[in-house]
């Protein structure tokens, strides 16, 4: 399968550490602590092209959308808009940052927090879209446009919606605000954090289907991550696999979800709930493979972040950080893993 | 640079900030301590006084402001506070010591009570939402919205008087010498009792308020829920569950409470001629007895650096989430 | 790759109806209004208020005028009595009244602007200019504020009921300025802070329209406690006889009444009404309050009835812990396992 | 520990208090206003004075103390002290000219101590004699030369700073010394080595209190003898409570509160005005509502000196005549000289309205409350008069700069009228407006009261002296710079149930005010009552 | 499948406020946990799946109120208990002890001033009185240990452990008494799935040790289908559906049973079609007539806008203990 659209947003080397405060104990001592949140990440967003990226809690996801919003200042790495370098200089404000936030926009990961408890629907919109200049002229315009973006996630009639509080919304209501939101600056990326993680099955699969349509008819180029790899398998073009901070498998969905390479993918896949295994009784549960903590990303683990809790481990492992080796199966499943060394050459 | 030393440097600052403005404002009033002492006295006193009291406080060498300030400056990093005038010639620092544990006894002691009975109450209002102990809530904003001064008043005019048991002012009988007798202390307590409760009648009803809407915040919290759930007795859920984190934002609240502890409450002292510090400052603001003002300034600054200090730790102490974060 | 085999329908969401919200809200400031407390304190400044803008049209007698009934106690003809001269109480404390409120709610303000303007920049913004916005509200909260604020009234020459309004508000944001600066630091890394600036919305926006609207409830009670702090100062600057404020206030009355020995006397009524005009104020000011902090926290919410008819028979109380069992029919009858 | 006090007389203990503040430093120096012994009087008690005068008679002569007789020169530049024998000195020795010489030197030596001010030129001991000699004649300083206390030389000289020791173990000759000291009282014991009869009060105990209301409730309860303090209503609050015992006596003392006007602003230059002005207001309401009756003796005589005190000092033809007058004897004291009335309104020469802006501190009440009485009384002839209460201090500069219209004040006060009209009326004092002004803050600008207040300073012989003042009450009457309301007062309250003897108005022999020399006479006076 | 049941409830239901501001959250359910099963709850958000939980153990906070109904507890070997008519102390008693219950948000369940042992032992106090000092914080490591965490982190604050450390210290104090019921509402939606599976993967192997009852509450349908013996599907405040968990999910009688089943993404096996369930959720103030769930039915036909249907196992099928509430499938006359 040959990848030939065009790459809208593109981050190279991404890295975000955090500081971290000192202990008591510590005080005196000269090292500082940072959390590793995001090291050396990697990615291309490509137009009308959906890039799932999973991985488990408190990976760096989050992260690296915040840093793809510019949201955070980097640490180092670089992000390209249409080839150009894109960085600026400060996460706050100024006019370079609105004109990279009309082409990148992004969705919170919680829809609960991320609307204005004390402003209305109407509010929200109407800030976006004069922001971006699109909100027309007079009232007339900019009722059309506002209807016509409410419209586009489907939550119509507009007058019903316009003038609510977000607490008056159910939650995939919102998350349909926060969607328009973003649409409203009429971006070329959207970096969509956990859409659906709150909603039930019904609702979920709702936003879903609108991020698709959206992808198709407007050729948006879609950061979806999740926790969901079930739903990345049915909505996204290709998926990434984080782990501890560093990307570890990526490639295309169907692929990645199916043939797992990395044996934290490996792990990610066994533990997601699958009604199709031996039910009741809870059998598929007693496995042993994969257990342990997830690692501490202020120390994290020397080589392979996931070595402690490999069960494939190698010497290698614990000394020599792997880079991307292609899998071999499709053109574009690569793994940071040693297994995959052989496969390479 | 690491959170304590930047603490540090927070108290330093605001502490020279807080003195600079100290010693500058005073200077500002027009007029000038002699004169302001003929004039306190009301021809009660020679005017060719003038010239021999000008001489005496020093006044009569020409010290430009920054003279002044800077030899302030020097004066205090010596620990020398200088000389009062209103006092003359005690040191301030002689004044200071007399007037002190006057203060912190019976103030600090108080605000100390009426945060804990405040507290106290306040749990229980909060616990018990809605019952009769709640409904004493509209009668103690009533009394805290009372001026400590009038209640102090009308304290004075209806308990004491002739052969009452409780003075009326003073710190304690006149002719007594201040030490450890028990005679002393018998009578140092019962002058203390009448300010005393106007200072708690007066402020017990804030605390209270605090601690019962933290408690019904509180009290709304999951683990309040799972603490019933695992069938503590309720003493323990209410004590040692809710009051124990409603009691949080209080704490920083008590820091600054004891802290203000002079500049807040000297009007008690006034009506009640409390021999303490906020007595000596409206004293020496009358009389434009700067080296006082300062000295009195000096130690209300340190007072509340202090007692942020100290509700720091204590918040630190209280709050184990504060412990990562420093 | 294909998508096409997802056969997705989207739900049909059911719009909500626009007339049940718009009641809705309505009913929030409904619940405001019909909040007894909130009610009674809005009832007790409306008339603190007619009393200041009219109290000198409604005033029996000229506050100053001397008269014959020397030292009187209250009667119908002087409602809370007379003074050493014979001037009228009443008239006192009626015109009183202006000068109190005036100096209240201006400093108030001029408190809660500078409060604002101070704690939720210095809480926003980072870098030194806001370091150095919250240095300056630490070195004000540590100045004593009362002595200072005899101090600078004694600086300024003539000082009217503006110039003490202006002091007391200058000398007294710094509290509400530090909570606002907490609130704020905890605000600005909400998501809908981010959210906005991820919009590409300007600083001072946010600032003002997503972060300001959230801080209502602090602005709302701290504004309500400086106005608090501003009467009792007012009053006791008068008191002290530190300045001579205006014509009449309320501390003013009280100073002549302590200058006179008033209690000593057994002139009670000198010192008494003014006393409960105060406690007056102050409680409608912090019934007002409550009901602001009970309006926007939902926890504080009264929620109508709070005791319950128990199965047993019994009235309890609702309480967390121990949900009430009501009394139903169909429940006792089937009692006993 | 402290004695009931109500046991009269039992224990032989005078209780003195003053309402000067909860506590206060232990200090003695009897140079320092702020020391305990000058608060609390018992500085007389310790180091007594060359010579007693009746304040209450200021124009008798002063009663020999330690100076046994003194000579002035002619000029009255000099005087020659002859020091009496046989004072001991508490510790003992014996008290010698050199110590008398010495008293007046370090005065000379130390200005802070020099509490007069008094231009000493030089002392000299001649055995038991001391010639000390002036810049100038002391005429209208005797009593203040006289007044000085004799101090120790030995301990004296051994102070770095006379001004700045608190002087913790006093060598006195008084009858008295200190047996304990609390931050709030000082007791006193009688000596039984004081060079005459000693006083019949064995233990005195000086307390302060915290303020007026707490002295009256000590008054009240016994815990207090004698004390001097404000009272409202004193007639009730504290006479009526036990009227057998419980006295007050305010005589007035040679000097005058009044509303000083400021005579530069016209229409205020006009003198007729403040006649007028002077003829309308009631200074009875004055007296009985804002001086509660009883503190500030009413000043009734037209040329502002306090009757009886200065009785011996009024001219013939002003003996006796009330500054009051009927309303229409003011109005046509105006109308007479330009002014019209415009209905109730009083109109200048000019066609102006008068009006006038009253300043006084706002935490004065009584000076308030006159401020009150005088607005009243100025509008029945029309003026209208503005209260302004000022503050203390911006008050203080507006009157020494000249900046107000018409203000209540104070003036000097002395052994004779002359210090009351020098600091009303001397040009010698006149500064233009916006100087500081130390005396005559009124601006009044008259060579002849100039001349007449020198003359009376510097005159030889009592003719010319007589001549001087009568010639300074006629300007006053004529002009009235200032008009006075009430006498400053030498007065105290005092409870006749432990102890008898105080001076009264039938027995005027001091000043009965405790913290004044006189008291030293009245404790010498007082026997324990029966 | 006659069994042995542990906790009994019947026809209960719970309001949110009082009077004519009541809402009803939880109507008439009845439900029977047996000895040593997990039952699984699961329905859409706000369909009252947590206030049955928290009304039963009667820690709903105000202004939740039990209106009707009946919770009996079945000890081993005593006489039943009636739980909505116990005193607060015996209601004290009752708790932890029989029943323990793992609330939604672990993050917020522990007290954050106090030590994981400090609560852990809190327990044990209150219960067991007579335990020695040394045998309760020997206790509390054991806890601690059983639910896969070193006893190292028994001095911790709970905002030193991540969710699921906490989450699994709750699970871990839930088992402190050994108690015979154990209700989880989602205690593990905020976690991955890779934790998640490790949570229950303990709980699985706690429950064969102990043999206590679970009754587990999600909206996660795939997880109970693999995890638990009997599943209940709630909808608008009713039980609508309940059945063994490999019965239900392969088939399922209500239709929105069935629109939940088809709303999950597989992540194995052949892609399906995802139909979804059109509509929102009722409005707890008006709830339609009828089936509540008819105006979003793709098979809703003339009865069910008129009579709600009754919990039952239906006429036509022979499967044992499968209930359903649906006019589609009738139920016997004489359900059990
Ligand atoms: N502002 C911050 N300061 C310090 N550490 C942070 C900050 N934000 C995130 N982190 C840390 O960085 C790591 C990555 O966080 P991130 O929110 O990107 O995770 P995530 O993959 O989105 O997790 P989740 O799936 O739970 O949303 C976490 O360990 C988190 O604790
Ligand atoms: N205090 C309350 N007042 C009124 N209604 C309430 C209150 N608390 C909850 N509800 C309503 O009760 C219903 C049941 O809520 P509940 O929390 O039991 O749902 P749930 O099934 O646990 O949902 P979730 O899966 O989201 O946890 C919801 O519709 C909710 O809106
Ligand atoms: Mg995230
Ligand atoms: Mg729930």
């Amino acid at each position: 399968m040959t990848v030939t659209t065009e790459v809208v947003l593109a981050a190279e080397g991404l890295t975000k550490h955090f500081p971290v405060r000192k202990r008591g104990r510590e005080l005196l001592s000269r090292t500082n602590h940072v959390v590793h949140a995001v090291d050396d990440v990697d990615l291309v967003l490509r137009r009308g092209w959906v890039t799932a990226l999973v991985g488990e809690s408190g990976s760096g996801k989050s992260t690296v959308a915040r840093l793809l919003a510019q949201l955070y200042p980097r640490t180092s790495g670089d992000i390209r808009l249409h080839g150009e370098s894109a960085a600026v200089s400060t996460a706050r404000g100024g006019r370079r940052f609105r004109e990279y936030s009309r082409k990148v926009q992004m969705i919170f990961q919680d829809p609960f927090a991320s609307l204005n408890p004390v402003h209305t629907v109407r509010y929200h919109l109407t800030r976006a879209l004069r922001i971006h200049g699109r909100a027309g002229k007079g009232k007339q315009e900019l009722h059309s446009a506002l209807a016509e973006l409410l419209g586009r996630v489907q939550l119509t009639p507009a007058e019903s919606y316009l003038d609510k509080y977000p607490h008056e919304l159910s939650g995939g209501q919102r998350q349909r605000v926060a969607i328009a939101r973003a649409l409203a600056a009429d971006p070329e990326a959207l970096l969509a954090d956990e859409p659906v993680s709150m909603l039930d099955v019904s609702i979920r699969l709702g936003v879903l289907n609108l991020l698709r349509n959206l992808k198709e008819r407007l050729n948006l180029a879609i950061l979806y991550i999740t926790h969901d790899i079930a739903s990345a398998r049915y909505f996204a073009d290709d998926t990434l696999v984080m782990y501890a901070g560093r990307m570890v498998e990526g490639g295309d969905s169907e692929t990645v979800t199916q043939h797992p390479a990395h044996p934290y993918t490996r792990l990610l896949v066994d533990s997601a709930p699958d009604p199709d295994r031996i039910t009741g009784s809870a059998q598929g549960l007693v496995q042993e493979e994969g257990v342990g903590e997830p690692p501490s990303l202020i120390t994290p683990p020397d080589g392979c972040r996931f070595h402690p809790r490999c069960p494939f481990v190698m010497d290698k492992c614990r000394t020599a950080l792997p880079p991307r080796f292609d899998v071999g199966d499709t053109e574009t499943h690569w793994a940071a893993c040693w297994l995959f060394e052989e496969a390479k050459a | 640079m690491s959170y304590f030393l930047r603490r540090l440097a927070f108290y330093v600052f605001t502490a020279w900030a807080a003195l600079t403005i100290n010693f500058f404002i005073p200077r500002l009033i027009p007029g000038d301590p002699v004169s302001a002492l003929v004039n306190g006295m009301r021809g009660q006193i020679d005017p060719a006084q003038i010239q021999s009291l000008t001489v005496l406080f020093g006044l009569d060498k020409k010290q430009s402001m920054w003279e002044q300030y800077t030899s302030y400056l020097a004066q205090l990093a010596r620990g020398d506070l200088g000389i009062s005038f209103g006092n003359f010639p005690l040191p301030v620092s002689e004044v200071l010591t007399q007037a002190l544990p006057w203060t912190l006894l019976l103030i600090g002691v108080t605000t100390v009570l009426s945060f804990l009975l405040g507290t106290l109450l306040g749990v229980f209002a909060g616990w018990w939402r809605g019952s009769w102990i709640d409904g004493l809530l509209p009668a103690t904003t009533f009394l805290s919205s009372i001026p400590y001064f009038w209640l102090g008043l009308i304290a004075v005019a209806l308990f004491t008087g002739v052969g009452s048991f409780l003075p009326a002012s003073g710190g304690y009988e006149p002719g007594l010498v201040p030490g450890w007798s028990g005679e002393f202390i018998d009578s140092a307590l019962r002058h203390s009792l009448l300010p005393a409760a106007t200072i708690i009648v007066a402020s017990v009803g804030g605390w209270l308020l605090a601690m019962r809407n933290m408690m019904v915040t509180v009290t709304a919290e999951d683990y309040i829920t799972v603490a019933h759930a695992k069938g503590l007795s309720e003493r323990r859920v209410m004590m040692n569950y809710a009051a124990r984190n409603a009691l949080l934002p209080s704490v920083s609240g008590f820091g600054m409470a004891l802290g203000l502890v002079v500049g807040g409450t000297f009007l008690v002292e006034y009506v009640f001629s409390y021999p303490g510090i906020g007595l000596q400052m409206l004293d020496a603001i009358a009389k434009h007895d700067y080296p006082l003002i300062q000295g009195i300034f000096l130690v209300v600054t340190l007072a509340v650096l202090a007692a942020n200090f100290l509700a720091d730790l204590a918040y630190m102490a209280l709050d184990p989430r504060t412990r990562k974060e420093g | 790759m294909a998508i096409t085999g997802v056969g997705i329908t989207t739900p049909n969401v059911a719009p909500a109806d626009p007339a049940q919200t718009a009641t809705r809200r309505r009913h929030g400031l409904h619940r405001l209004l019909v909040n007894g407390k909130v009610t009674s304190g809005l009832v007790m400044l409306g008339v603190l208020t007619l009393i200041a803008v009219f109290g000198q049209a409604l005033a029996p007698f000229d506050p100053s005028k001397r008269s014959s009934d020397i030292l009187q106690s209250p009667s119908l003809k002087h409602w809370f009595g007379t003074t050493h001269i014979g001037q009228d109480i009443f008239s006192q404390v009626l015109v009183g009244t202006r000068s109190v409120m005036f100096v209240g709610f201006t400093a108030g303000l001029v408190a809660t602007i500078i409060g604002v303007v101070i704690g939720v920049t210095s809480g926003y913004l980072s870098g030194s200019a806001a370091e150095g916005l919250s240095a300056i509200s630490n070195v004000f909260i540590v100045i004593p504020a009362l002595p200072l604020i005899i101090i600078i009234t004694n600086v300024v020459p003539n000082s009217g009921d503006w110039t003490i309004a202006l002091v007391i508000g200058f000398t007294s944001w710094a509290w509400g300025a530090r909570l606002l600066r907490a609130q704020t630091l905890s605000l600005r890394r909400r998501d809908f802070v981010e959210a906005a600036r991820a919009t590409g919305e300007s600083t001072w926006r946010i600032i003002g329209f997503e972060i300001l609207p959230n801080l209502t409830a602090i602005i709302a009670s701290s504004f309500i406690g400086t106005v608090m702090f501003a009467v009792a100062t007012e009053i006791a600057l008068a008191f002290v006889g530190i300045s001579g404020i205006s014509e009449w206030n309320w501390g003013e009355i009280l100073f002549w009444a302590q200058g006179q020995q008033a209690l000593p006397q057994g002139a009670w009524w000198w010192f008494v009404p003014v006393g409960l005009c105060i406690a007056l104020l102050g409680t409608a000011l912090s019934l007002v309050n409550f009901g602001i902090d009970e309006f926007v926290n939902p926890r504080l919410r009264a929620s109508g009835q709070s005791t319950v008819k128990a199965s047993d028979g019994s009235r309890v109380r609702m309480k967390v812990g121990f949900t009430p069992v009501l009394a139903d029919p169909s429940r006792s009858k089937e009692i006993g396992i | 520990g402290t004695e009931t006090p109500s046991k009269p007389g039992a224990t032989g203990v005078l209780n003195i208090g003053m309402p000067d503040g909860a506590t206060m430093p232990a200090n003695n120096n009897p140079f320092l206003d702020t020391s305990f012994a000058k608060h609390l009087g018992y500085a007389w008690l310790i180091w007594e004075p060359l010579a007693l005068q009746n304040e209450t008679k200021p124009a008798d002569e002063p009663k020999p103390w330690l100076a046994t007789k003194w000579k002035w020169s002619a000029d009255y530049s000099s005087v020659v002290l002859t020091v009496r024998e046989n004072v001991k000195w508490s510790d003992g020795s014996a008290m010698t000219a050199d110590d008398v010489a010495y008293s007046f030197q370090i005065m000379k030596d130390h200005k802070g101590v020099n509490y007069y001010a008094l231009p000493l030129k030089d002392v000299k001991v001649a055995g038991q004699d001391v010639t000390v000699s002036f810049e100038g004649s002391q005429y209208v300083n005797r009593t203040k030369v006289l007044s000085t206390q004799v101090i120790n030389k030995k301990q004296w000289s051994a102070f770095s700073d006379p001004a700045k020791d608190v002087v913790d173990k006093p060598i006195g000759t008084g009858p008295y010394t200190i047996k304990s000291v609390t931050p709030s009282t000082v007791t006193l014991s009688v000596r039984s080595d004081y060079w005459q009869t000693a006083p019949k009060v064995a233990e005195i105990r000086c307390t302060t209190y915290s303020g007026n209301d707490t002295q009256l409730t000590a008054l009240t309860s016994g815990a207090t003898d004698w004390t001097y303090a404000f009272m409202a209503n004193a007639k009730t609050t504290f006479v009526a409570k036990d009227p057998a015992h419980f006295k007050l006596w305010f005589p007035p003392a040679l000097s005058a509160d009044g509303l000083w006007i400021n005579t530069t602003k016209a229409p205020f230059d006009n003198a007729h005005l403040r006649r007028a002005m002077s003829m309308v207001i009631n200074r009875d309401d004055i007296f009985n509502q804002a001086m509660a009756g009883y503190f500030k003796p009413k000043v009734g005589n037209i040329t502002g000196i306090p009757t009886p005190a200065g009785d011996a000092f009024l001219a013939p033809e002003y003996k006796g005549k009330s500054s009051e007058s009927d309303l229409a004897t003011a109005k046509k004291e105006l109308t007479d000289n330009g002014f019209t009335f415009d209905g109730t309104t009083l109109k200048d020469p000019t066609g102006k309205p008068v009006t006038i802006t009253l300043t006084d501190p706002a935490d004065w009440n009584d000076y308030q409350t006159a401020l009150t009485i005088i607005k009243e009384n100025l509008a029945t002839i029309g003026i209208t008069a503005k209260i302004d209460k000022a503050n203390q201090d911006a008050w203080f500069d507006a009157i020494a700069k000249g900046n107000f219209d018409a203000a209540l004040h104070w003036s000097n006060g002395g052994a004779t009228p002359y210090d009351m009209y020098e600091n009303i009326m001397n040009g010698a004092q006149l500064q233009p407006i916006g100087t500081t002004a130390n005396g005559n803050y009124g601006r009044f600008n008259s060579p002849e009261a100039t001349q007449a207040l020198k003359d009376y300073a510097n005159a030889t012989d009592d003719t010319a002296r007589t001549a001087a003042m009568h010639k300074i009450q006629k300007i006053m009457v004529e002009q009235m710079p200032m008009i006075a309301t009430s006498a400053g007062n030498l007065g105290a309250e005092y409870s006749t149930a432990k102890w008898t003897g105080w001076p009264d108005e039938s027995n005027p022999y001091a000043a009965i005010q405790p913290t004044r020399w006189g008291m030293l006479d009245v404790v010498m006076h007082l026997t324990p009552a029966s | 499948m006659k069994t042995d049941p542990v906790l009994e409830i019947k026809g209960l239901s719970v309001d949110y406020g009082l009077g004519n501001q009541a809402v009803r959250a939880v109507r008439d359910v009845s439900l029977t946990l047996n000895r040593g099963e997990v039952l699984g709850l699961a329905g859409e958000s706000g369909s009252g799946k947590s206030t049955l939980a928290y009304g039963l153990t009667r820690l709903l906070p105000p202004p939740g109120v039990v209106s009707a109904g009946k919770v009996i507890y079945y000890p081993p070997g005593g006489e039943p208990v009636d739980v909505l008519s116990l005193t607060p102390a015996g209601l004290r008693e009752f708790r932890w002890a029989e029943t323990s219950i793992v609330f939604q948000g672990a993050m917020n369940s522990l007290n954050p001033v106090y030590k994981v042992s400090t609560q852990l032992i809190d327990v044990l106090e209150a219960h067991q009185p007579g335990m020695s000092r040394q045998a309760r914080t020997a206790r509390a490591r054991e806890l601690l240990k059983m639910v896969g965490i070193s006893e190292d982190r028994l001095d911790a604050y709970p905002h030193q452990l991540s969710g699921g450390m906490r989450q699994r210290v709750m699970i871990g104090m839930a088992l402190a008494l050994e108690p015979k019921i154990v209700i989880m509402d989602e205690p593990t939606t905020a976690l991955d799935v890779v934790m998640q599976r490790q949570i229950l993967r303990q709980l699985v192997d706690l429950r064969k040790r102990f043999d206590f009852s679970v009754l587990f509450i999600t909206h996660d349908l795939s997880l109970l289908v693999e995890f638990s013996d009997r599943i209940a599907i709630m909808y608008g405040g009713r039980i609508v559906e309940q059945a063994p968990a490999s019965v239900l999910y392969r088939d399922s009688l209500h239709p929105y049973s069935d629109g939940l089943l088809h709303s999950f993404p597989a992540l194995r096996g052949p892609r399906r079609d995802l139909v979804g369930i059109p509509g929102s959720p009722p409005d707890l103030r008006s709830m339609p007539s009828g089936c509540s769930f008819h105006p979003r039915c793709p098979k809703a036909f003339d009865p069910c806008s008129v009579d709600v249907p009754v919990l039952g196992t239906p006429a036509d099928l022979q499967g044992p203990a499968r209930k359903v509430a649906c006019w589609l499938h009738p139920i016997r006359n004489s359900a059990d």
